[in-house]
Parts: structure tokens; C-alpha cells; sequence
């Protein structure tokens, strides 16, 4: 796991991809192709109190001369990155955490995102595809609106499955039982399950997934203090044989096997 | 040249710019941005006798200009911070000062104890003052007779530098600091962190799991350096000056308030490289205003 | 509809949002911005006996997400406030509480007399806590047997409903506040400022020309939502709770960790009109919510 | 006096006018022209905590539908206004204070400003043209770059008389030696002055013009906290009679008679 470096980084590109969901896309100097997808980085803006902490976003997409980030405006924070004019700068620290181990060779894969939680996957289908596993994609959206990164599912041929909570795409209803489905429906052997979502949904998707025997990853998104593992801020319970301990998410995750999370905490 | 070398209480510094206990974690975390050679001591996460878990989350939370943490001193605790964390340390030209906290005095003494000779530890700070444990020494940083006989008990199991970090939610800080005077401590800390609350109006819970929590970050600053100023004012122990400290301004006038070092916390956090542009900022404003040495500036400060 | 009526020791409010003193005049200064109908109550500047012309300037300085002053209680004097003050309030259909300051046990029971029976004043509240002037109360609100007989010989002064606001500067506000319910007192205001100091590092010149001065704004605001937690689980006196309000949002904190009421006090000076927002806001939250009165949502914090 | 009204105001234009020194254009739907000269708006940011308090600047000139401020980059607030783009909203409460009151008819004026305080004196000299006063202006610099307002004085036809510390311009030295010359000179009726600058500036000022008996206008710029004189925080000590008494600079001023202000205070 390369350890974080902080540079600058000058955004480039800023484009609303759905209701107050933007994509971003940051140059910096240090080239983002190491990147293992789940990894994050850890967002400044520069010289203000308030917000006084960086923001944790998973790099979406990795070019040459940076990446981008697709975010969700959900307040203080990310309303103000939204704001940012092409061109402003902002300090990232990157690449942090560990990312998705891809799964052993003759695997499928199922990738199942709940809204923003695509933007933790799509550097993982990217690779999954570029190694030639069997790969589906299940994404859960608030309607037809909210469906992300489709072209670029596409683009990669990699089959896409919507559900929408209004059904006005797809299945009408939850992700969960869209994998619960294609789950039951995989007749050899027990495919690789990953996932990033609300924690309901990850919740349910373990439970759906262990039931069948799928090993789960899961990419959890705790509020975070310095996103390097000193705060111990960002913990999660995770069970170790019979004991219960708290992992920091910033360096023990941001991916977990989703069997030893304890899912009964608030994040 | 300006000379910024600076004792505390027998700890030797080369420049008083420290980290403040709990954000900085045991060094290592922060080598890709900091270089520890050129910090005046590293203060280090508080240790117990025993390892601890800590509290539930949610730990952490943002208010404005500051963040409410309750962390519950999970630890490694003695053994394995000796074993495991201390050798790293030993390999920088800098200070150590490791940050005790316990139950009993029994407790405190016992890591006074295993600490007095050891390699690699420059000075001791007791932690009386955690808010975010129901035993984390908080009662001996709000109680003066408490307070005196844990430092008594403590001067006895070590000869180490003996530094004591007050808690800021006291009536007078300046009483709780002459006792520390009294009960032999070489130095005071000031301060922890003031305690706060934050509520999700949407959910109705507070946003960490146990409710309350310690605030620090810019927001106490004023705070931070008004105690500073008192206790300056009405004890001769160095004083290590925190709470806020985000930019080299902010350092100044923990110093003109009359601290002898200062710790830099949350700002850690927001921008890893703080504590290297606070020494290379005291640097310039000593040499811009001429100013010879810290102790022609600390505890200058005009009033009226 | 959404019942936002709200029964503070007997002074009843038509919704919870007031104004804290010395915040917002006498209340004409923002007749242009505020209609002063739609307050719950008008909280209004510290009076004193004789009056007082304050401390010397600099009186003000900005710190990160809050404020410093050092006014030292200047104010007309009672005699002036109950002529030329007092009537403009009476035109409007909202209620008045008046701060009352003073040196001595004396001042404070001649201010409540005045004032007992006076039309148009609805309730006291005794500020035995501005940090800014030597003797301004701040010694009754820490000192819990000189707080005990303060209250006791106001509460045989008046039949008013009698608040006593409390000073966050204590290692228990808990006891001061179950001192004041003991001693006869109608509700608690928590909180009055934190003390702070700022220095201008490059005159090295304190900031206030006193030095130290009350911290108020957003940055203090976890430390008041704490405090009216605790005091709310301790006493059952109604709390006017106050510190950092600017939003609804903040408003919604205070209710939920306990309070009857809030008051608005810095945000008046950056944006006018933000106790008019706030009572809109209320109205609407409750209303998305459901909830049928203040009662429901008041200490409904969830903690764990 | 016209007390304030809080209004939002779009920067509709900006420009770097010397170093460090913007003016800047807001438009609101509120006509200007009513506004006194020496009477200051209070300008706020807005949703920030940091910096928490409004900023007062002086009405430098007005328009139909609003008006421009003129400022120098001293810190927090006036750093971040001057990196507000043009399109963007502030709110800005005016007018506020009081104004400076004409000379009466057939008095002349010596109009004398410091550095940025000439922000708070162009709409009085305007005024003053416009009365046919006859008034000389004296403008004391930094150095030739820092000479504010040169152009727009010249227009109005009203001689201006500059002195820069340096003596890249006009007088080597301080304007206050400018002014005790040209008070000297004035053989007629004593002129009415009028000032604004740093404070040592008007007080050297304040000692030059009463020992000629020019009744002097000085306009203050005390740290505000509310600017509608309730939070006390601006007062200024004013002789009156035998006694000393606080006044508010918001409410009472900005404008003050030179000779009752107790200059050895701080600001
Ligand atoms: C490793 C990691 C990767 C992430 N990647 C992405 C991403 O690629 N795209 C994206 O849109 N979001 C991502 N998030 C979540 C993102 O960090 C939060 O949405 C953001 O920090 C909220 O900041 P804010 O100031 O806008 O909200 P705030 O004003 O701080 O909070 C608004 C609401 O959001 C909640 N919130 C705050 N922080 C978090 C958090 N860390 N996670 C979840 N909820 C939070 C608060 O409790 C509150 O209810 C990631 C989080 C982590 C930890
Ligand atoms: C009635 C009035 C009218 C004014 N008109 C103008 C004007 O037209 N153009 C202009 O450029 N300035 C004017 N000022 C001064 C202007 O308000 C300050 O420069 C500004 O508030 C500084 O804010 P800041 O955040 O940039 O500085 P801060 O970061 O708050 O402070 C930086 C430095 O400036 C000093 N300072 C802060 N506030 C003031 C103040 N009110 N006056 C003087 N020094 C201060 C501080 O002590 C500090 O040394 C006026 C002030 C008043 C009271
Ligand atoms: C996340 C976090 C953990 C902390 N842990 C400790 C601790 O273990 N022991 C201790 O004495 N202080 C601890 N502190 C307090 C800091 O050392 C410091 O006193 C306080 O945060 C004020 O400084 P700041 O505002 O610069 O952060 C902690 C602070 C934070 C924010
Ligand atoms: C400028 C100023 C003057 C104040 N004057 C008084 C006063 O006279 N009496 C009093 O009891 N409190 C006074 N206060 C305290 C406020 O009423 C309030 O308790 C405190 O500011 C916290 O609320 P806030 O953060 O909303 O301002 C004053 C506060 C400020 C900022
Ligand atoms: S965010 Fe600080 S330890 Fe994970
Ligand atoms: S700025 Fe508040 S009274 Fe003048």
C-alpha cells in the first residue's frame, strides 16, 4: 500500500452528471495510475475554519496527470466543492487506505453500488474488466435520474442491472434483491461480491451475499478526522474470532470483508 | 542567529514547536510530511497500563471552526507502546513526551514507573484531563486536592521531566496550576479540550456515541490563550501552550501570552505539514523583528 | 397547527425565540429589520443602578468563528431605561426581560424592586456573570453559597419570574444551576460568554484593552448545547439556552438538548434578521415533523 | 439620517485601482442617491462563520441603482471580498452612520486623506463641487502608486495637492505638513477641513488645523461589531464639557468634530 502524499491540485473540469451530483476532474503533478480502486483521498480546501476538516472521496477515475471524483452535494463540505470554479486549487492527500482485492483467477464478479457508492467502484469494474473476469453490475438509484456512470459501465461491456426505488428503471425496488436474484441465478461457482452503498444497504447486501456464501467486500464511508490513522476517529467494530476491535476505515479499510463488520453502529 | 531552543522543566528543546497528544499518533503516521528531526518534541498519544478499545463510534464531529472527538484513549497500552512504538522515535533528533493517563493514582504511578530510565522518553505529561472516558483522570484535573496528590505520587516514581496537562473546564485554572507547582511538577500543559456537544436536529441523537466530547481546533483558541495568560501570570513552571494552533500567528501569541512551547493538535489533521510552517514561520518573524531568543518574547504581551 | 407557545416561570412566550442581551439594543435599533411581534421575548442589555459608561476601546475582536468583547456594562442606568427605554417596547405584543447587573447583593435587590410591578417588564433575568467588569456579578455566578443568598434575597424582591443566567466559567454548572433552583429562581439562562483573549502578535498588544473579554458565536456553541444537556438532566427548571445561534438549525440543538426557549445574540449583529428566520424555521420544522408542541421535541436528545 | 436597510447587492464590476486596492461595483435595487457622504455600509459575506463579522466601507460613489466601495486588502474579510468575482452576491446593510455636514455658504473646504481614507471623502468632495464650494484637495501616499482617486478628483476641476512618503510624487513627506502649508496660505475666512486616514494621520491633523482654527470634520474607522449601535463595541472618547463619554462610531459617526475626539486611544 504506497503511503499518502499531499500535493496541490487544480480542478479542470467540473460537470453535473445528475441533481446535485457532480463530477470533478483535478490535475496534479503526481501521476494517479497506481491508484488501487478504493482508495481514497483527502480533500482541502484550502484556509478556511469552516469546514474545518478535509472530506474523504474515493478517486473515481485515474488519468495521466490526475483523477477525477464524482461526489453527491449532501452539505457544508461538498456544497462548497461544488461551488469551486475550474481552475480554483485544492490540497489532496492521496492515495489513502487499502484498496478491493480483485478476486482469484476463474472468478465472476457481482459489483453492486447504492447511488454515490458507484463512484468507489468504477476504477474496480475498470480493472475487473482490463482482467477479463466475468463481471455484472447492479446499481440501485433513487429513480432513472440518479443511475451513474452508465455510459461508462457500458462502454466497458460489462452488462449493467438498474434498480430504482420509483421503478422508473429497471427492477422497482431495492439493489438488494436485484443481487439476491442474479446471486441465485449464477450456477457455477460462487462469484466474488463488492459493494458500496448507504449502510442499510450494505447491511442487507452482506446478509443476501453470506446467506449464499459469496465472499463480500464491502466500501464503508465513516466520517473522518486526519484520513491518515492517527485520530482514531474513523473506527469500525470488527469481529476477530471472538473478540470485537475497532479498525480505523482510513487504514484498516476503506474496504472490509463484509462478514466481520459489525453493522449494528452509526456511522 | 535567532536562537529558538527553549527547556522545559528540564527537557531540552530545539525549538518549541511540539504535537499535541492524540494527533499525531506515534510519529510514524506522519514521516511522509513531517521531519521529525526539526520538531521540538513529539507529544504522544495518551498510554494506559492496559490496552483499551475506546468508545463506540461515532467518535468524531465537526461544529464550527472546531471538532468534538471522543476517542476514549483507545491505546496499545505499556508494553507494547515500549515494544512497539517507542523504537521507531529513538531513531529522530528530537523529544519525546509521553502522555500517561489512568484510573488511580496507582495507575499513574505504575507508568511513571516503567517510563523513569527508559530509552528514547524525555519527559512525561499526565493526562488528567479526558473527558471521554468515566475514568480518565478528568475528576483529578477538576478536583485541586486530587490533582496534588496525584502529582506528589507521581513526583515520587520519576525522575523525567514531569509535565501536567490541565483540563480547561474548571473555575480556576491558575488554582489547579499552583498546586501543580506545589506538588512538584516541572511544567504545565494548557489545555485539553473544553467540553461539548453537538445534536443531529434531523435524527434528534447527538452526533457521538456517548453524548458529550472534547472540543478542540480553532475555535478554543481564545480560550487556550486566555488560561495561558493567567497561569503565566501566577506560576514560575513553563508553560507548553495549545488549543487551536493552526498558522505561525497563532503560535505567537500562545508565546506572547507566555507559553514556552506549543503543541499543535486538530490543525495536524487539516494540514499535515503545519507543525514544519509554524518552525520555519517563528523563524522569519524572529529574525524580522530582531527578537534574540523565545524568552525576550514569551509573556510580552501589552495590556491597556 | 404547530403550537410554538412556550411557559417560562411563569412568563409566557408566544414562540421560543428571544433575543440575548446585549445583543439588540433596547429593541428600536432593529425595528427596520425585526418585527418585534413575532418574538417570543426581547431580551434586553444588563442594567445596572447608577449608569455606566463601559470600558475603555479597543471593546471588540474577532476570533475564528466567534467574538471577543469587553463592553463593561455601559448602560443609561435604570432610571433613564425605565423613562426612555422601557415605553417604546410596551407598543408591541411581545415580552421584555430585563437584565439586571450589579456590584452587591444590594444593587441587584434594588434593581428587582424597581422593577417589580413596572408595566411592561415581564421578566428579570440576573446576569451574575459578565466576565467584563471587576465586579459585574461575575464572583456570585461562581461561587456557589454567594450565588445561593443572591437568589434568595432577589427572589424576596420581586414577583416577577426570575432567571438567573449563568456563567459557562465553572467546573460544574450543574451545581450554580440546582443552587439557583433551590433558592427559588424560575428558569436558568445558560450561557453567558466563555472568557477568552486575543493578541495582535505584531504590536504584541492584547487585542481588548481590559485583555481578557467573552467569547460569543458559533465557536462557543458546543459548549452551551453541553452545558444546557447537563443542566436540563439535573434540574427541572426551564432553560433559556443561548451561545452560537445563527440558524434554526442551532435553535433545534438547544430545544432538543433541553431548552424552553433560545435567544439570539451575536448572529443579531451579522444578520438582523436572523431571529425572524428562525421563527420561521421552527414553524416549519415542526410542521414537517409533526411534532404538535415545543414539550415534544424538548430533551428528546438520543444519546448512544 | 435614513436608517439602514439590509439588502443583497451583485459585484458588477472590479478593478485592482493600485496595489492591493479594489474597487468594486454593487448593484441593488435600492437607489443610492440619498446617501450622505462619510455614511458606510456594513458588508457581509454570507453562510460564513470565518471571518463571523460584517465589514464596514464607506459609500465612495453612488449610482442609480448602487453604488461602488473602494478598499484596500488588509486581512481576512477584505482578502476574501477582493477574490469575490464579478456575478457574485453580499449583503450589504446602509446607509449607515452619519454624514459630513457642507460648510456653510461662502466657506471654503480643505478636503486632506490618507491612504485608502480618501474611500470616504470623494462623494464629499463631489458634494462640494457641486455646491461650488471652493475646496482643494490634499492626498497623502505611500508613494505615486498608491495615489487614489486622481483621475475622479481631476474631473470634478478641484486641485489636488500630493505628498508621498517617498517623494516619488509631490510633497516629500506627510500631508499634514501640506495641509499646514495651505492653511497658512488661505488669506481669506478660515476653511472647514475634512479628513480621513490613519489615525496618527488626523490626529497630527486635528493638532495642525485647531491651532489654525479651521473648524475639522474627521471621519473614524473603529472595529464595528454590529453597526447599528447596540453591541458598543465601536465607541470612540468624546470631551463633553468637563466630561468624557463614550460614542458609538456607528450611530454618533463615523463623523466626528475633530476637536472633542481624545485621540490617545486605540482603535
Ligand atoms: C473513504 C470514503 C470515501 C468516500 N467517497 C465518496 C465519494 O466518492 N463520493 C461521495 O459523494 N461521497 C463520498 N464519501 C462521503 C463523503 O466524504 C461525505 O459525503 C462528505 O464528507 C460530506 O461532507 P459535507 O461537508 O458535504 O457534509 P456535512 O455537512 O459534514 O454532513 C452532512 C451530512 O452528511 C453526513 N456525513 C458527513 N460525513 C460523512 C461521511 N464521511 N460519510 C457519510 N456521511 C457523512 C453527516 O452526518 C450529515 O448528515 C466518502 C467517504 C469516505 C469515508
Ligand atoms: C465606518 C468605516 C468605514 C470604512 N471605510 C473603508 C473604506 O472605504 N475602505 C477601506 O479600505 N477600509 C474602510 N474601513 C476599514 C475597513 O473596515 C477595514 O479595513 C476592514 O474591516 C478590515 O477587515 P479585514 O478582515 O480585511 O481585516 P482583519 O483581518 O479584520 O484585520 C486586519 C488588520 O486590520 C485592522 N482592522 C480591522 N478592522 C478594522 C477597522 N474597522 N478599521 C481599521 N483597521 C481595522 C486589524 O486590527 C488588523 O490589524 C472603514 C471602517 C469603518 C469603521
Ligand atoms: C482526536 C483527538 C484525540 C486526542 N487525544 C488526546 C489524548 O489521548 N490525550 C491527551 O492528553 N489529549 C488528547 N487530545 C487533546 C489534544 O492533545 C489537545 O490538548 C487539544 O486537542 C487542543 O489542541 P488543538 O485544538 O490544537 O487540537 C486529543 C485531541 C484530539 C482532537
Ligand atoms: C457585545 C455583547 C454584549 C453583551 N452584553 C451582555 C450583557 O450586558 N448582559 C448579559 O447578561 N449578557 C451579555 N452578553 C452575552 C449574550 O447575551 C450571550 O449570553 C452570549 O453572547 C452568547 O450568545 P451568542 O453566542 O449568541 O452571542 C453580551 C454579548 C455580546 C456579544
Ligand atoms: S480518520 Fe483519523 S484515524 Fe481514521
Ligand atoms: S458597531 Fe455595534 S454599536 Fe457600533
Amino acid at each position: 500500500m504506497p503511503t499518502g502524499r499531499d500535493t496541490e491540485a487544480r480542478i479542470v473540469a467540473k460537470r453535473e452528471v445528475a441533481p446535485n451530483h457532480f463530477e470533478m476532474r483535478l490535475a496534479c503533478d503526481a501521476p494517479a495510475t497506481e491508484v488501487e480502486p478504493g482508495q481514497f483521498l483527502h480533500l482541502w480546501l484550502p484556509e478556511r475554519v469552516d469546514p474545518l476538516l478535509r472530506r474523504p472521496y474515493t478517486v473515481y477515475r485515474t488519468h495521466d496527470d490526475g483523477f477525477d471524483i464524482l461526489f453527491q452535494v449532501v452539505g457544508r463540505g461538498s456544497g462548497l466543492l461544488a461551488q469551486c470554479d475550474v481552475g480554483a486549487t485544492v490540497r489532496v492527500a492521496w492515495p489513502l487506505g487499502g484498496g478491493f482485492a480483485l478476486p482469484p483467477d476463474g472468478s465472476t464478479a457481482i459489483v453492486v453500488g447504492g447511488g454515490v457508492g458507484m463512484a468507489s467502484l468504477y476504477l474496480l469494474i475498470e480493472r475487473l474488466a482490463r482482467a477479463h473476469v466475468p463481471t455484472q453490475v447492479l446499481l440501485g438509484a433513487r429513480s432513472r435520474d440518479y443511475v451513474l456512470c452508465r455510459s461508462e459501465i457500458e462502454a466497458l461491456g460489462v452488462p449493467l442491472h438498474i434498480a430504482t426505488d420509483d421503478g422508473s428503471e429497471g427492477h422497482h425496488g431495492f439493489v438488494t434483491e436485484l443481487a439476491a436474484t442474479v446471486l441465485d441465478e449464477t450456477e457455477t461457482n460462487t462469484p466474488h461480491v463488492y459493494a458500496c452503498g448507504p449502510t442499510p444497504m450494505m447491511q442487507a447486501l452482506t446478509k443476501v451475499a453470506t446467506e449464499r456464501d459469496a465472499p463480500t467486500q464491502v466500501a464503508l464511508e465513516n466520517r473522518m478526522g486526519c484520513g491518515l490513522g492517527v485520530c482514531l476517529g474513523c473506527v469500525v467494530p470488527i469481529r476477530a474470532d471472538e473478540d470485537v476491535s475497532y479498525k480505523r476505515v482510513c487504514v484498516e479499510g476503506p474496504v472490509f470483508d463484509a462478514r466481520v463488520v459489525i453493522w449494528e453502529y452509526r456511522v | 542567529m535567532t536562537d529558538l531552543s527553549v527547556n522545559i522543566g528540564g527537557m531540552s528543546l530545539k525549538n518549541p514547536v511540539m504535537t499535541a497528544s492524540g494527533t499525531f499518533g506515534y510519529g510514524s503516521e506522519y514521516a511522509e510530511f513531517v521531519d521529525l528531526n526539526r520538531l521540538g518534541a513529539v507529544g504522544l498519544k495518551s498510554i494506559t497500563v492496559e490496552p483499551r478499545e475506546g468508545n463506540a463510534p461515532p467518535r468524531i464531529a465537526e461544529t464550527e471552526a472546531g471538532m468534538l472527538n471522543s476517542i476514549g484513549l483507545q491505546n496499545v497500552g505499556i508494553d507494547a507502546f515500549i515494544s512497539d512504538k517507542l523504537p521507531y522515535l529513538k531513531q529522530f533528533d528530537t523529544r519525546t513526551l509521553v502522555n500517561l493517563s489512568g484510573r488511580t493514582v496507582a495507575d499513574y504511578v505504575e507508568l511513571c514507573g516503567r517510563l523513569d530510565g527508559t530509552e528514547g522518553v524525555h519527559g512525561l505529561e499526565l493526562n488528567v484531563s479526558c473527558p471521554n472516558v468515566d475514568s480518565g483522570g478528568m475528576e483529578f484535573g477538576v478536583d485541586a486536592s486530587m490533582l496534588g496528590a496525584l502529582v506528589e505520587a507521581c513526583r515520587g516514581a520519576t525522575t523525567l521531566p514531569l509535565i501536567v496537562k490541565l483540563s480547561p473546564n474548571v473555575t480556576s485554572v491558575v488554582d489547579m496550576a499552583r498546586v501543580c507547582e506545589s506538588a512538584g511538577a516541572d511544567g504545565i500543559s494548557l489545555i485539553n479540550t473544553l467540553l461539548g456537544m453537538a445534536i443531529n436536529v434531523e435524527t434528534r441523537r447527538a452526533e457521538l456515541s456517548r453524548g458529550m466530547g472534547g472540543l478542540s481546533g480553532p475555535a478554543l483558541k481564545p480560550v487556550a490563550v486566555r488560561m495561558v495568560w493567567q497561569v503565566y501570570n501566577a506560576v514560575s513552571l513553563p508553560i507548553i501552550g495549545m488549543g487551536g494552533i493552526s498558522t505561525t500567528e497563532d503560535a505567537l501569541e500562545f508565546i506572547i501570552a507566555g507559553a514556552s512551547a506549543i503543541a499543535v493538535g486538530t490543525a495536524n489533521f487539516v494540514n499535515p505539514r503545519t507543525t514544519m510552517e509554524v518552525v520555519d514561520g517563528l523563524e522569519s518573524y524572529f529574525r524580522r523583528h530582531e527578537i534574540p531568543n523565545l524568552a525576550a518574547l514569551r509573556g510580552t504581551c501589552i495590556v491597556g
